[in-house]
This record gives C-alpha cells, sequence and structure tokens, in this order.
C-alpha cells in the first residue's frame, strides 16, 4: 500500500469525522493507501509542517491557506469537504450585544489568532469598526483555548463554532436564551474552512497525483458516510483519541453539527465559494490578509478524477 | 516521622485557605446562575453551590482528589484514560531530556571553566538560547525534527534538554570555580594535570552547587516536555492532557494532570535530594 | 556534502582565529571573541539557509530578520515593554522577593521548614503550562497575569539556592556570631544574608531567562492584541517567520543584557568570593 | 569569687569509626581576675574545653556554671570574647569592618566603634590595615586582627585559643606585655590556650596541664609569681622552676602515647 | 652547587588603596642539601618569597632559577613538596584520603601508597587518625596532617611555612630532630619559615632575616653550629651566640614601624 501523511489543523476530533471514518472502516485500505493521520495544536501551523516535509496533505483554512500562498509557500486547495462556515461571535445577552452594525463599539471581543483572525478583521473592517483598541473601535483579545473569557465576563462576546465551542457555553451552564450568535455566514463574511491542501510540486508527479485522487476519494466516501452515521463516527473519533479527554456526548453532538456543514459539497470545491472568500480576504481594511487576487491556489484536477 | 506533623499542619492550612478561596472564587458563577434562574441562595446553599461545580474557576480539593483518583486508580495502568500512563510518557521524555541537558550543561562547564575562548564565547550566547522563548519555537523543532522523520519522544527530550542545561551550565561554572587560592595552589605545587585538579579538586567542591542546579534543571525538563507535548499533536503525555482539558475548560481535568505532573517533579526533585544526601554523606560534607 | 564544506571552512578558521585571540588579556579580546563567536554562527546561518535553500517559511536568513527587525522597531518596541517590563521584570522582582522572604521565614523555624519544604518544592513544581491558563483565568488578560505566571516559575529556583545559601556558613564562622549573644537577626543581617549572597545570585541569574520565557509563553494562554508572545503566535499564524525571529531577537537581546546587569550587580556583591577574585 | 566553674564536665564525639573521649571528667574552678592558661600536647580537648566554657559545644556529661548562669545564658548575656584558633575572618568585610561587626551586633554607636577600633587595631599593630580584606594579609596579620576584634568589645570573659601561635618573638613579647597590661588594667578573667610554656608561666596566675586519650586535666599549677611582671621575670629561679614543673606535667601526658 | 638562585626579585601587589611592596630586590642562592630558615616580623614577604620560589606567585621584576631551570619549569618537573601556612586540607576526603591525592596524582602504585600513607602518618604522630576526616580533628593534628602530605611524595626541595606553629613544645622538639633526621638521611634542599628564633637556629645551615614595607632580606647568618644536632647543642654558647646575631636582627626589622 502507498504511504500518506495527512495534518490535521487540530486535535483529534469529529470535526475530522470523515478522515477517521474512511481510515477505520478501511476506504483508504480499499484505495490501496496507508494513511497516518497526525492530529494537530493550537501551535501547530499546519502549513508550515507540510513545508517541512512533516506531511503529505493537510486540512488547512482557506485564509491561512492563500496568506502561506503569497508569502512565497505554493499550496493548493485539492478539495473542499466543508461547504459552509461553523464561524460565529457568541455573546452574552446581558452585555447588551444585539445588533452587529450598532453595539460592537466600546465592546470587548475575543478573537482567535494563529491565522483564524482574518475573517474577523475582514467583518470588522465592513462595520467599519477599528480593532486597535482606539475609543470609537472595539477592544480584542486574543482568546485563548477555551471560552472561559465568555463565562468570566473578561469579554462580550467570543469566537466560536457551531460544533464545538458554543456547546461548550452551553455546557458550562449558560442558557441559549441568555446568548446571542453572529454567523459569519449570516453576515455575508463567511471564508473556507477545512479544506485539503498539498505543495503545488506536488501535484506535477503523476504517482503522487494518483495518490492524492485516491486519497480524496476514499476520504469523501468517508465524510459521506460520516454524515449518516454521526453516532459511529463519534465513535471511532473517540477510538482514536490519544489524549483520553474527549467524552462521547461531546463528541456526538459535533458529528451532528459537522454533518451540517459538510452536506452540499461533493468534494470539489465550488468557484463561487472561493472567490467570496478571496473578497472577503481582500477587504481586509488598512492590513489586508492578501493584497492581490491569488492565482493558481486551487485545481479541479484531483477531484474531477476522484469523484467522477 | 519528624516530618509527618509538620508536613500535616502545612497541608491542612493549606486545604483550609483553598476551600476558602474556592469558595469566594466560585461564588459569583453560583451567584449569576442562581439570578439567571430567578433565584437567590442562603449562605450554606451557596457554599454547597461552590463545591459542586462542573467547571470551576478554582475546584475545590476533593474534586481534584477524585480527578486524580479516577485518572490514576479508576482506570487499567494501559489506558489512554489514565494518568499514570500520560505520566510515563512524560516521564520518559522528561528523564532522557534531563539526561541530555544536565550531561550537556556539566560539558559546557567544564569546557567554560578550562577554555578561556569557551568563557569568553560561550557563556552571552549560552544566555541569549535561554531567551528564546521555547514555546515559539517548540512547533518548529517538532516540523523540522519531523521532516528530518524524528517523531515522537526525542524532539520533546530535545526540547526539555534545552530548557535543562542552563541551570546545570551556571551552577556547574560557579561551583567548578568554588575551590580556593590556597587549594588550587596545592594543586598547581604538584604539578596536577587540569585533569586532575578537575577531579580531584574543582568536581568535589562543585557537587554542592552542582546537586541545587540538578533540582532545578529536573523541574525544567518536565516543563520542557510539556511545553513539547503542546503542539506535538497533543497525543499523549501530561501536557497534552492539560491541553485538552484546556481546550474542553475542564478545569478539574486540568488540576488533576497539574497535580499528576507537580507530583511527578517532586518525587523527580526527591530522587534527587536523596542522590545528594548519600553523595555528600559519603564525601563528608553533611555534617 | 560538497556543499557543507564551505561552511566547515569558516567555522574552523573563526575558530582558530578566537584561540589565538584569547590568550590575550584585557578588555578588547574579551569583547571580540564572543562577537566573533556570534558573527560565526550568523555566518553560517545565513551561508546553511542559502546553499540548502531552505524555505523561509521553516527557518528564515538572519538577513531577512534584520531586514524585519529594522522594519518593524515601533511595534516591537511596543511589544517590548507589554512583555519584559510589565510582564517579565515586575514578576522577577515580587517572586524574587518572594522567595528571599520565605526562605527566609522557613530557614527560621524548623518546624516550618520540614513542613513548608516538600509541600513547596511540589506546589512551586506546578509546570507553567498548566499553571498559565489558570492565571489567565485568574488575573485577567493584560500583563497582571504575565507577572504572575512569571512569580509562580522563578520562585522555586530562587528558594532552593537561598535555602542552601542560607546554610552555607562554615562553622567557625557561625561559632563566632554566637559568642558574641548575638540575635536571631543579627546573625542572619551580618552573617548568614552576606554568605548566602553567591548562592542566591546563581538563582537570580538562572530565573533572569525563566522570567522572560515564563512572560512570553504566557500570552499564548490570553492576551491583549501586542506583547512578544502574542506577535510570535499570530505571526507564526501568517507564515511571517521573518517577523517571529525579529522578537525572538529582541527577547535574547533583552534577556542577555537582563542577564548582564545582574551578573554584573553579582561582581559589586561578592566581590569577596573565590569564584570572583580569580 | 569563682567566675567559671566546672563540674565533672565529659563530652564524647560521636564519629564513624567509634566514640572519641574529647573531654572526661574535667573539674576546675576559675576566680574573678584569674589568668589561666591551658596547656597539653595536640588533641587533649584545649579547644574542646574552652568551647564547652562558652556554650559552642554541649558536654555530654557534667556542668558549667558562669556567673551563677549556665554557660548559654552567660554567652547570651555577651560575657564572652573569643578568639578562635583560625582567624576565621569574614571575606566580605574589610579588618576594620571585621572588627566593628561584634560592635554593630552590641549596639556601639558609630563613634565609639571608630575609635575602639583605632584602639585595638594599634595594639595589635596593624594601624594603616583598617581598609585591605582578609585574603590580602599574611596569616599573621590575620591572627591579629582576630585578636583585636575579641578585644574591642571589652568582655569580661576572654577566650583566647592559641592566639599568638603565628607571631614572631619580638610581637609575641609586645603583645604579651600588652595582654598584662590590658588584665592588670581592666581584671579581665582570661583564660588562655598555647603551647610556649614560657609563655604560659609568663601570663599565667593558674596554669591547666591537660593529657589527651581521654581529655583530661592531670595537673593544675598556681603561679607564685607577683602580679606584676617585668619581661625579666623569666630569667628568675622562681619563673624557671614553674616552668619545669610544667615541663614534667606535659611530658607525662605524652609518655601516653 | 647552587639549587635555588633569586636574583633582583620584586613583587608588588597591587590593592585598591595603593599597591603593597611584598618583596623589593630579593637576591638569595641556596645550595644542594641546605637547610634555610626565613625568620621575620608577620607580613614581611616570608609566605610570598616562598610562594615565588614554588612558581605560586611570578615575580613583577627579577628572576628566579632552580636547578637551571625557572621555577615554573621546576614545578611541573614535580620538585616542591609545599606545606602551607593554613593546614588546607580538602574536607571530602578523610586524613589518609588527603595524604594519598599528591602520590595519585603523580601516580603511585596502590601499594606504594599505603606504605608511604602508614610511614608519614607515623612519623607526625597520627598513627590511627587516617580514617578522620578534618574537621574531626584538632588543630595541631591538622597542621600535622599537611606536614604528612607534603612529606610523603620525597621531593627534593621541601618548602615548609610555618609547619610547627600550632604544636606544643614537646612534639614540636620530636618533629623537629624527625625532620633533621630526614634531611640527614635524604639530602633534600629545605626552605622553613619559623617565628621561633631557637628553631631557627636549631634546624638550619643559613638563616635568613627579612624585614617589612617594602619587604627585603636584612641580614643572612650561616650557622656555624655542626650537622649533627642533638637537642643538647640548644645550651652551647655557640648556639646562643647565633640566637642573639637572630634577635638583633629581626629587631632592627621591627624598628622601622
Ligand atoms: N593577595 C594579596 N593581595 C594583596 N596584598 C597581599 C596579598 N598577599 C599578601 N599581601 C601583602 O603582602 C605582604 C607580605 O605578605 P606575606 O603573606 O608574604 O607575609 P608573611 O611574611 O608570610 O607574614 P606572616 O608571618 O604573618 O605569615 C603583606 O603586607 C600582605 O598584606
Ligand atoms: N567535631 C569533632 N568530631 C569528632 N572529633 C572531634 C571533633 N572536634 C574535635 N574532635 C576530637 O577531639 C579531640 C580533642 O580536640 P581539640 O580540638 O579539643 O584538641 P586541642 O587540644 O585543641 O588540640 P590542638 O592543640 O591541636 O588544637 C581530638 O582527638 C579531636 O580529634
Ligand atoms: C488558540 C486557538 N487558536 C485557534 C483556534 C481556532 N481553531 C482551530 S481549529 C478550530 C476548530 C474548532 O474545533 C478552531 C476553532 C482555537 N480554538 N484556539
Ligand atoms: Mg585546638
Ligand atoms: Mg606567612
Amino acid at each position: 500500500a502507498d504511504d500518506l501523511t495527512l495534518q490535521l489543523k487540530w486535535v483529534t476530533q469529529a470535526q475530522f469525522g470523515g478522515y477517521y471514518v474512511a481510515k477505520d472502516k478501511g476506504f483508504y485500505e480499499e484505495e490501496g493507501l496507508n494513511v497516518t493521520i497526525k492530529p494537530g495544536g493550537p501551535d501547530i501551523a499546519p502549513v508550515q509542517v507540510l513545508a517541512g516535509g512533516g506531511a503529505d496533505v493537510t486540512v488547512e483554512w482557506m485564509p491561512a491557506a492563500l496568506a502561506a500562498r503569497e508569502k512565497g509557500l505554493p499550496i493548493v486547495n485539492i478539495a473542499q469537504p466543508f461547504k459552509k462556515s461553523g464561524m460565529m461571535l457568541t455573546c452574552l445577552k446581558e452585555s447588551g450585544v444585539a445588533d452587529p452594525k450598532t453595539d460592537f463599539k466600546g465592546k470587548t471581543l475575543g478573537v482567535w489568532f494563529s491565522g483564524n483572525e482574518y475573517p474577523f478583521l475582514s467583518w470588522m473592517n465592513h462595520l467599519g469598526l477599528k480593532t486597535d483598541g482606539s475609543p470609537d473601535g472595539v477592544t480584542v483579545l486574543k482568546q485563548g483555548f477555551n471560552v472561559d473569557p465568555l463565562l468570566q465576563k473578561q469579554a462580550a462576546c467570543i469566537s466560536t463554532m457551531t460544533y464545538n465551542e458554543y456547546w461548550q457555553v452551553i455546557d458550562a451552564g449558560i442558557k441559549p436564551k441568555e446568548l446571542v450568535t453572529f454567523k459569519y455566514d449570516d453576515q455575508g463574511v463567511a471564508t473556507l474552512e477545512d479544506g485539503l491542501y498539498v505543495l503545488e510540486e506536488k501535484l506535477n508527479d503523476p504517482a503522487m497525483a494518483d495518490k492524492l485522487t485516491r486519497f480524496v476519494r476514499a476520504s469523501m466516501k468517508g465524510w459521506k458516510y460520516a454524515e449518516e452515521h454521526p453516532a459511529e463516527a463519534a465513535e471511532i473519533v473517540l477510538e482514536n483519541d490519544e489524549t483520553g479527554a474527549q467524552t462521547i456526548e461531546h463528541q456526538t453532538r459535533m458529528a451532528g453539527e459537522i454533518a451540517k456543514l459538510t452536506a452540499g459539497s461533493t468534494g470539489a470545491l465550488d468557484e463561487a465559494d472561493f472567490k467570496r472568500t478571496v473578497e472577503t480576504l481582500l477587504s481586509g481594511g488598512s492590513d489586508p490578509v492578501i493584497s492581490k487576487a491569488p492565482e493558481g491556489a486551487w485545481t479541479h484536477a484531483i477531484s474531477d478524477k476522484a469523484l467522477n | 516521622m519528624k516530618h509527618a506533623l509538620p508536613v500535616l499542619t502545612v497541608l491542612c492550612a493549606i486545604i483550609l485557605g483553598w476551600y476558602v478561596a474556592a469558595v469566594a472564587l466560585n461564588a459569583p458563577w453560583a451567584r449569576d446562575q442562581a439570578a439567571r434562574a430567578g433565584t437567590s441562595l442562603t449562605m450554606p446553599a451557596l457554599i454547597r453551590a461552590t463545591m459542586t461545580q462542573e467547571r470551576p474557576v478554582l475546584p475545590a480539593p476533593h474534586q481534584v482528589a477524585k480527578g486524580v483518583w479516577d485518572g490514576v486508580a479508576g482506570q487499567k495502568i494501559t489506558s489512554k484514560r489514565s494518568l499514570v500512563w500520560h505520566a510515563g510518557v512524560t516521564l520518559s521524555a522528561t528523564l532522557a531530556g534531563f539526561a541530555i541537558g544536565s550531561l550537556a550543561g556539566i560539558l559546557l562547564a567544564v569546557g567554560i571553566v578550562h577554555s578561556r575562548v569557551m568563557d569568553l564565547s560561550v557563556m552571552p550566547w549560552a544566555i541569549a538560547s535561554q531567551t528564546v522563548p521555547i514555546l515559539a519555537i517548540a512547533p518548529m523543532v517538532i516540523v523540522v525534527f519531523a521532516s528530518a522523520g524524528v517523531t515522537g519522544l526525542v524532539p520533546k527530550a530535545m526540547i526539555a534538554a534545552w530548557l535543562s542545561f542552563f541551570p546545570v551550565l551556571v551552577g556547574m561554572v560557579k561551583g567548578l570555580r568554588t575551590p580556593d587560592r590556597m587549594q588550587m595552589d596545592l594543586m598547581h605545587s604538584w604539578n596536577a594535570s587540569r585533569a586532575q585538579a578537575f577531579w580531584r579538586l574543582r568536581l568535589p567542591s562543585a557537587m554542592p552547587y552542582l546537586f541545587a542546579s540538578l533540582k532545578v534543571a529536573v523541574a525544567a525538563a518536565l516543563v520542557g516536555t510539556i511545553v513539547g507535548e503542546l503542539p506535538a499533536g497533543a497525543t499523549a503525555g501530561l501536557g497534552a492532557r492539560l491541553l485538552s482539558g484546556s481546550y474542553y475548560g475542564q478545569t478539574i481535568q486540568i488540576w488533576a494532570a497539574l497535580f499528576a505532573a507537580a507530583a511527578l517533579a517532586a518525587v523527580l526533585v526527591m530522587v534527587i535530594s536523596g542522590i545528594e544526601r548519600v553523595t555528600l554523606k559519603r564525601m563528608g560534607l553533611a555534617r | 556534502m560538497t556543499a557543507a564544506l564551505p561552511l566547515i571552512a569558516v567555522w574552523l578558521g573563526a575558530f582558530g582565529l578566537n584561540t589565538w585571540l584569547a590568550r590575550y588579556r584585557g578588555p578588547i579580546p574579551s569583547a571580540l571573541v564572543p562577537l566573533i563567536f556570534g558573527a560565526t554562527i550568523l555566518i553560517l546561518w545565513e551561508m546553511a539557509c542559502r546553499s540548502f535553500a531552505i524555505p523561509a517559511v521553516i527557518l528564515p536568513a538572519p538577513s531577512q530578520i534584520w531586514t524585519a527587525f529594522g522594519a518593524n522597531l515601533p511595534l516591537l518596541w511596543g511589544d517590548f515593554v507589554q512583555t519584559i517590563l510589565k510582564g517579565a521584570l515586575s514578576g522577577w522582582l515580587i517572586g524574587a522577593a518572594a522567595a528571599v522572604a520565605t526562605a527566609i521565614a522557613i530557614d527560621r523555624s524548623p518546624f516550618l521548614q520540614r513542613g513548608l519544604l516538600p509541600i513547596g518544592n511540589f506546589v512551586a513544581a506546578l509546570p507553567i503550562v498548566g499553571i498559565a491558563p489558570i492565571l489567565v483565568m485568574w488575573f485577567g488578560f493584560d500583563w497582571q497575569s504575565k507577572a504572575a505566571v512569571v512569580v509562580v516559575m522563578v520562585f522555586f529556583p530562587i528558594l532552593v539556592n537561598m535555602v542552601a545559601g542560607l546554610k552555607a556558613t562554615d562553622a567557625l564562622a557561625r561559632d563566632q556570631i554566637a559568642t558574641w549573644g548575638a540575635s536571631y537577626t543579627q546573625a542572619l543581617l551580618k552573617l548568614r544574608l552576606p554568605a548566602a549572597m553567591p548562592f542566591l545570585f546563581n538563582g537570580l541569574k538562572i530565573t533572569t531567562t525563566l522570567a522572560l520565557i515564563g512572560a512570553i509563553v504566557a500570552e499564548f494562554f490570553g492576551s491583549p492584541t501586542r506583547g512578544m508572545g502574542f506577535r510570535i503566535s499570530t505571526a507564526v499564524g501568517q507564515l511571517n517567520m521573518p517577523l517571529v525571529w525579529a522578537e525572538i531577537l529582541v527577547a535574547a537581546l533583552a534577556g542577555t543584557a537582563f542577564y548582564g546587569i545582574v551578573a554584573l550587580i553579582e561582581r559589586r556583591v561578592t566581590f569577596w568570593h573565590p569564584s570572583q577574585r580569580q | 569569687m569563682s567566675v567559671i566553674e566546672a563540674q565533672g564536665v565529659s563530652l564524647t564525639f560521636q564519629t564513624a569509626d567509634g566514640p572519641v573521649h574529647a573531654l572526661k571528667d574535667v573539674d576546675l574552678t576559675i576566680g574573678k581576675g584569674e589568668f589561666v592558661s591551658f596547656i597539653g600536647p595536640s588533641g587533649c580537648g584545649k579547644t574542646t574545653f574552652l568551647r564547652t566554657i562558652a556554650a559552642l559545644e554541649t558536654p555530654t556529661a557534667g556542668r558549667i556554671g558562669v556567673n551563677g548562669l549556665s554557660a548559654d545564658e552567660a554567652r547570651r548575656a555577651r560575657a564572652y570574647g573569643y578568639v578562635f584558633q583560625a582567624p576565621g575572618l569574614y571575606p566580605w568585610r574589610t579588618i576594620s569592618g571585621n572588627i566593628s561587626l561584634p560592635l554593630e551586633i552590641m549596639g556601639f554607636s558609630k563613634t565609639d566603634r571608630a575609635k575602639r577600633i583605632a584602639r585595638v587595631l594599634d595594639m595589635v599593630e596593624l594601624s594603616g590595615f583598617g581598609g585591605k580584606f582578609p585574603w590580602q594579609l599574611s596569616g599573621g596579620m590575620q591572627q591579629r586582627a582576630s585578636i583585636a576584634r575579641a578585644l574591642a568589645f571589652d568582655a569580661d570573659i576572654l577566650l583566647m585559643d592559641e592566639p599568638f601561635g603565628a607571631l614572631d618573638e619580638i610581637v609575641r613579647d609586645r603583645l604579651n606585655a600588652a595582654l598584662l597590661e590590658l588584665w592588670a588594667k581592666t581584671g579581665k578573667t582570661i583564660g588562655f590556650v598555647t603551647h610556649s610554656i614560657p609563655e604560659a608561666v609568663y601570663l599565667s596566675t593558674k596554669i591547666v596541664v591537660m593529657s589527651p586519650r581521654p581529655g583530661r586535666i592531670t595537673r593544675i599549677i598556681e603561679s607564685t609569681l607577683p602580679r606584676e611582671r617585668p619581661l625579666e621575670i623569666r630569667d628568675t629561679p622562681e619563673f624557671i622552676r614553674i616552668a619545669q614543673e610544667v615541663r614534667e606535667g606535659l611530658r607525662e601526658g605524652h609518655s601516653y602515647d
């Protein structure tokens, strides 16, 4: 079997259920692949691992991928299992945020950095709010790993994913009715998440291209299976979690939410989604994420072969 | 036995203070919850509420104790949920890193004491090396090692070694320079070679400094390993445990992992203290 | 392999030059030798980056780092103030004071010493990466929580050294002060504290660098949008490696200066110690 | 009136290879204003006995009374000026600083300290060396500095462990004379360890001869010399007779080896 | 045949409060097999001069030749056995271990070491104390252990800095005799610092009187006593005459103060 290494963006969880399902159910094996899945972490920059040769394929968000491309690291999107964005801003109702257009000013907002800040910055730019702490803007906190800033009331709003952090807030004992959420999708500033990326030069090697084709085909099979059997997917994820920290309840719920995001994706990148992401990023205010529309940042070469 | 009573006394005082702090720190959340539910809490109810939260700001001692107990005794040792298993993973990297680091520190110190070139050139850069924030370069170290095909224990051990060599270096340089003028002169008058003066004078006089540094270094190695475990893909080890606990806001799990790590460090320090006592006694330095 | 040959040649050349220089005493060789050593490392680094075509996203060349350093001076200064001056320095001072005070306190009472030291060892060995998120939760996002992390981090090494130092007086000196009927405080002030100074400074020097690491690392667990740790983690996300290394350069410069100042004070305070006299 | 009273004092050190009986059943009474010399082969317990008087060692049996107090109470009442066998100057203080140290501890005023330091430095012939650090002085100079330190604060009881061992004959004679003068003027009680028989005879009102294994007192010789002692007294028959007696006592102690 | 030759040796220490002239223009020739004593007020440079001979200090002017080599070359050839003014035993080694140390360094075999240790311990009357640690011994015993250490490896040149200062008269007499015997048997060249005039006269073939500020040689007295010296020689008129001459030289040195 051909060896292949996949670098995840984050720790083992149902967010990456499709890949674990494909591995566990033998979909990769059927395609003659021996796939190693490497979990990520808060300070792993997946594209850096890719550049260093530590992995063949990586799961990454498109803003970070395009930024890397502009920095001279030629990486290419070969498939896009996630159709929708799961990012949102979750606020405590008591902090008085109801309408993004008027109420953010002067508030403290928790934001993820390490390449995940771009959608937020674009959004604030759309709203015309400064993020440098000046009085007529917002105060930005670099949010850590968890939802504490909201629970401790250190921030009015924090970044959450529909499938994960939001539920942690709920689990902490805050009722949904006490919360206000703003999905990036709804605000028109959504960017593509969790695509599969490889180094450009790899595509020139027919053998590698073939391997990637088989990988994408098996992975999508895994994703579609996970979409239909979220409970089973969650169990598979749990078995693969080496930290032993995950709980079945949390993962089952996450698998259900993830299914909503992958639904509607065949695995091929939708060019319209790509354009929207690029536009969002280009309008990143004084310090845009990317300065010009990227060329050749994606290809259908693999997904076409894999899925048709 | 001489130690049991004082330790217990201090322990009781700490636990008492901890409970008070837990009540104080967890009370706002309990009150908030009550307010959201539209009720208000009596004092006993409030205190009870602060003891049983699932995500307390500061978990009460018994909650942590239960967390540790579950992690240690509630699982098979080979289980991924067992703290013992995670501690074992961390310990192996810590020991490897500590061995590499303290050896490097000792060797560098020996070089510095004996060679003027090294004295002048190494020290400033050894200091500079320590100011490189490891958590920043830890992912890079991991990436670089991974690209060379080395994964698992070695990269973590390297980070541990990076942190632990410095205390040993500083302590040993000081210790090796401790012999006073007359002692050096004696060696000189016998025309002892540098090696002889080292083994028979410098090293024995450096022993107390060495052990003080080793105790610091072993704790540093543990920190290094845990740091190395954070970005290593959060797979196994106490660091991964801390991170995932932190990521899912499971305060009790964090504290349990934290105590496991601290216990590990304490055991390591105690082992070194033991070796120190025996060595110094056999050297006739402990009176 | 052939690409490595020039590197080896440069290394050997610089080593030879330094060995020759080190034979001369005086301030000029003492300053030149480390500089040549450092310059050699930088040249080797630059050469390695170029001849092996190491991608900048993995390891930028010194020239790129230097450019980034020059282009971001105001930014770097702001980060320096936030992390080093506010976070590390204040934390180090508080931590050192607390450690010395604790050492003295438990030194006086054998009961406390027996009771507190083992537990102190245990508590102080809590790894900072575990404590940092908790302290950020308690002390907020700004520099106060970073200082708290630093306090916890530097406390143990200084305490260990100080306790050892307080025990380090020789029997004759202790007997002497006993014959003068000195009170505990007098013996402490006049004999045991001075005798403990070489040990204390040992701890202080080790912890200068720990303080910097602590302050920077703590910012990974939540921070305002400035500070060296914040900048490093965001720049890594943007693959702006030259900026990352420019921050590391600032940390290295600050750390070396910090250490140097402490070493200088040590020289003045413990001038009498054999290790300072040669 | 007795100042120091030792009754049945024994002291045994436990070492890895068995107990060492440094003192065994030592009885001694020292009256106020007496000058008592201790003499004996090396290792016979002189230092140990002096240390026991100053409460630096605790006897394993027997007791020591000082002015009706226990030795330790007397120590805390600052009754002792002690010159140790080794100089033991603190390396971080200059010579003046070292002499000043006990004065600071006992709360002397700054001007008083300066006066006393000048006086004792002059007495041990070290004027001009006050600003030097210990490691910058010769062995004999360090020993003299340590004597100066013990004299500076005028304790009632002076205990001196071979203070003049490292000095040449001429300085030694001068310091002997100075010590006698100080003693005559102040009426201090002095315990003095020496290896020199003439020195012991010249200075003392009472000479205690000790002998090792176990450390004990073998002879106590009361001096019949007058209190007023010019240097020439060393040539009188009376002096020579006492010296001879001490020498015999010493020889007895050695015969045990 | 001259073994040690000092020509115009000067040594100045730079201290914070100005230079100290420890030695100034010292000329001295010591022949093979000579026993040379140095005597002088404390601080006059005796220790410094001995250290300079042993290449432990470098003179600021002048030169020292030893057997046609420089002092440092002689040191490297292990020509010196040095007894320091303070015992300087290593606290982590027992007495035997301390004596063994130079022997280990010089590569003596284990059985040879054991034999030599036993011999020198016996010579300084410390048999039975080999297993003790230094701090378990009295001051005089430590000093004797340090003498034993310097004797153990049979260096051609013995340099001894007040070796018997802490010993009582009787042991001192015995050790003096033992030293003379060793000297007669082995023909070593010995440099010996002492404060005792009789000791200097009794032991030496040449007595060097020094004087301080600046440290220099004021007199060199060649002894006319025979090489064979029973203890009773100390009562001969010849002995007393030489002692008187030394005393005068010493007094001169002191008159400068
Ligand atoms: N390391 C030093 N630094 C400065 N001055 C020194 C140093 N060593 C010795 N001296 C000075 O040099 C002079 C000679 O000292 P040295 O030790 O040779 O005297 P000495 O004749 O051996 O006296 P003693 O009989 O007391 O041992 C003294 O004035 C002393 O203060
Ligand atoms: N701390 C100790 N531990 C064990 N034995 C000791 C200790 N101190 C002294 N001794 C032993 O006690 C005995 C008496 O020692 P002490 O120092 O009183 O002798 P001393 O009469 O002062 O001799 P010296 O004239 O050589 O100074 C010696 O045999 C010595 O070995
Ligand atoms: C320090 C930190 N940085 C970034 C993220 C963002 N992030 C990376 S992957 C992922 C999916 C969530 O499950 C998210 C939100 C975070 N959470 N914590
Ligand atoms: Mg004694
Ligand atoms: Mg001397």
